[in-house]
């Protein structure tokens, strides 16, 4: 089912946490749906330094939490968001197919950090 | 690694006992039980010892045991066969909403083609609902389909007290007993019923096999036509290595079964009550008592089963979820909704079931896994505290 | 005494290197296919490459094969669930008189439920009527349901020629290839057939598996329903040591079927050869070449087929009859009477049907005993003279 | 199936044969059907002095003509014509369920031989 390389993933997750003072937070999902990612961004000079989550889901959609945080940190902020599911799910040696769908969301969740980043600018 | 399979109720490994009888009807004693030569009369012969074995089992007799092809195919021929057979008398039927995907699939079938099904509810700890179930009945009734035990939370029916309330009515009476053979006494007589369903695969017997036992006197349609096997009630050549196979799991069943729910019930207990002691907001999903020995299903608050089972994989212990993760969103199982734990619990279960062979080692070093895994999830988890 | 096996289209012994592979699947690698866990991965992957087996064995693809317990509920589910899924666009299908009662009995249920059936009689070698065929196609004809190679005669059936004569029209064409495969190339792009049912117990595989062959873009309705499998067209748990068995049968048809299909014939030619050369009044029944390498059916004057056939089994040579003594009077199989060889001949059938692995010593011993039963017989006969 | 006494007379019938100057014939079943016994009898002071038969028919349409003319050998007439297919099938070790039918036969066979010699004493 789950590659290899996902499985390791999900078992030893990088950049979990919370960002006590994050410039951005994204939460997508509710737990009555069995699944929510948090994610938290540190900006700086356009540049994500710092990228933490926090996922309630299935190990897809913690090992994509986990793999979309890393591929964000050190990019600009239009790099990131421009993170497709396709290359998360590349970079996990592929998703089952019915997790397809679940792989668009932790690039969303970053998205919505992103946003919210650039809201908080503009106010 | 060595491996701990917690997960009997999806299927168990065949007995050595019961694949050592299997053996010879492979290549040796190979012959179609309607042959009339000798390679044909001892397939006959085991078919028809076979049929004895389980009957006694089940405290039935011979002709009452009917071969199909596993617990799924029981439960249709049971339900279709009974509702076609009946349906100029009425076309109601009754069931609960915590059934097996092949009772409800089947019900909801026999709705598509003109009949009507109640849906009896259970309540919080996964009972039926006795005074629904009664208040459900109605003079075209014909047919009740009542689990005997619950594949996910183990909880076992009032199946006695069903027989008894409809003593006297025309309305045939089946229980899909594939979860509790094996576990606890199924008596045929004892349960009061007309059918009840069984698959080999459940008891440490070989899968492709299973049987309805049909009371006789109660008729019933086939669902397949073909040679006269099974008294035409299921044609197809006869499974001989497999029901053999069947027969012997069902004979062990039978002669240690007091002993082997002893000890699942023992290492059931322990296992509850570390998991209790050792990992905060556990929940236990199901009825405290009228259970399945073998059954643990406990829901972990704010994490999701399919994780925990992938992390718990990863240790080699082999367990089941109630959240089958699929699509976009997680889906808690049917029975897990009926009995709704609470957003925090719903998507956080864990189907432990034990098997004869377990060992309280076993269970010690599956709930140190556990704890570690639950203590990490938690903390990758939106919904917990730093 | 050793006995001879002569009898493999009743049933086949499994082969040493099918059960070799089977064995694992019980008691090591049970896991459930459904399962999440490693278990079950080893179950799914098992079921995954016996189905890429299968479909390549018959020209076809993995997700073209659906698993079932056997021939008889492939032909039930292919004929069933294509009437049932295009019985709004028409209720006409069309079979032949001599098809297998797995064929006959479902085609006569569907009679009761409305639908039409023409039966297409055969000429007296047994070989389809294609005029008549071709005349009972009608507007409202959905399905036709021909068999590859017969069960008794071993007569086989023009099935290309029937793709070709209804090409571009919307009927769905089932073929029962039960006897066919292992025997003679079965390709279901070249048969150009939808659906083509197998069952493993014939090709020297385990019984109680079998397959339906559903071409991709054809649809029919479940005739069971429950979890999921086999796409939801086949519910209930897979039987992973009989798949794999199933499939490794295949791939040994697969890679030997010419030499075996040579072997067999050379044995079934020599056998009738000498048959006919030493015992006088022998009839061949079927076709003298469009007729499977592994088939020879004899009709003897004035003996009685299940006499001649205890007579042999007394000696260890295992054979069938076509004349099946139940009750008061010797009924002839349906096919013989379809073929009436005549009523001096038609209660003197048997059936010899030869395997991969059938020696032409054997052969050789088989009619030794086979010439002397009948001339024992014949003197006690009141139709021959002293 | 068949008891291995029924076998054992099938394999090996007594009495199979014609009686050339039989005192009496009897002839049942046809061949569209698939089952025909003759019986002869020899008939000296009432007694069956031989009793021969000729089957075409199952195994235990075989058996139970073998069966019945030693039973009925030595004999007298009267004795003979009460000869019942339960103790023709006891003899035998019993006869498969579906084959009970098929024991009548032969005792049957047997009446209509006496029968017969019958009829020809009174003319
Ligand atoms: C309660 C219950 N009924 C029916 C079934 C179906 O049995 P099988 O998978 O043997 O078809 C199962 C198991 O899957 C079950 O747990
Ligand atoms: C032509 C044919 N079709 C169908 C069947 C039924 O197959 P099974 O006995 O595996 O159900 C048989 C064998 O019995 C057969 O010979
Ligand atoms: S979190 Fe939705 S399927 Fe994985
Ligand atoms: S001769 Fe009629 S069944 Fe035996």
């Amino acid at each position: 089912m789950y590659s290899r390389r996902l499985l390791e993933e999900f078992t030893n997750p990088q950049n979990v946490g919370v960002i006590e003072d994050a410039d951005g937070v994204g939460q997508l999902g509710n737990p009555a749906d069995g699944d929510v990612i948090t994610i938290y961004i540190k900006v700086k000079d356009d540049v994500l330094v710092d990228v933490k989550f926090k996922t309630f889901g299935c190990a897809a959609a913690i090992a994509t939490s986990s793999m979309v945080t890393q591929m964000a940190k050190g990019r600009t902020i239009e790099e990131a968001r421009l993170i497709t599911k396709e290359e998360v799910a590349e970079a996990l040696g592929g998703l089952p197919s019915g997790k397809m769908d679940c792989s668009n969301f932790a690039p969303d969740t970053l998205r919505m950090a992103i946003e919210d980043y650039q809201k908080k600018q503009k106010t | 690694m060595k491996r701990i399979y917690l997960d009997h109720s999806a299927t168990t490994h065949v007995d050595a006992r019961v694949l050592d009888v299997m053996l010879p009807y492979f290549s040796e004693k190979f012959g179609n039980a309607s042959s009339l030569h000798s390679f044909g009369l001892e397939a006959a012969e085991a078919l028809s010892s076979s049929r004895e074995q389980i009957a006694a089992a089940l405290g039935a007799e011979p002709q009452e045991i009917i071969f199909t092809s596993g617990g799924t195919e029981s439960d249709n021929m049971a339900i279709k066969g009974a509702a076609y057979m009946c349906s100029s008398r009425g076309r109601h039927i009754i069931t609960s909403i915590i059934e097996h995907p092949a009772v409800l699939r089947t019900c909801e079938q026999l709705e598509r083609e003109g009949f009507e099904v109640t849906y009896v509810p259970v309540d919080n700890e996964g009972i039926l609902n006795m005074q629904l179930l009664e208040d459900s009945i109605r003079e075209d009734t014909i047919l009740i389909s009542i689990m005997h035990a619950n594949n996910e939370i183990g909880t076992i029916q009032p199946i006695k007290e069903i027989s008894e309330l409809i003593e006297g009515r025309r309305i045939v009476l089946h229980t899909d007993a594939v979860q509790s053979v094996g576990k606890i006494r199924v008596d045929v007589n004892e349960l009061g019923v007309h059918m009840l369903s069984i698959s080999s695969h459940k008891l440490h017997g070989p899968k492709g096999v299973g049987a309805l036992y049909l009371r006789s006197g109660v008729n019933i349609l086939p669902l397949v036509q073909g040679g006269g096997h099974e008294r035409g009630l299921r044609p197809g050549t006869e499974n001989i290595p497999g029901i053999v196979g069947f027969a012997k799991a069902m004979t062990i069943v039978r002669e240690q079964l007091e002993e082997d729910s002893r000890h699942m019930q023992h290492l059931r207990d322990s296992m509850i009550c570390n998991i209790r002691s050792r990992i905060p907001y556990a929940r236990l999903n199901g009825h405290e008592e009228k259970r399945l020995p073998n059954n643990v299903n406990m829901s972990f608050r704010h994490v999701e089963g399919e994780s925990l089972l992938m992390l718990l994989d990863m240790k080699g212990v082999a367990v089941s979820t109630g959240s089958a993760c699929s699509s976009k969103s997680q889906k808690a199982s049917h029975v897990l909704t009926a009995i709704d734990p609470g957003v925090d619990y719903i998507h956080g279960s864990l189907r432990f079931t034990l098997g004869r062979e377990n060992t309280m080692e076993e269970i010690d070093i599956a709930v140190d896994h556990l704890e570690e895994a639950v203590m990490k999830l938690r903390q990758m988890s939106p919904f917990e505290e730093e």
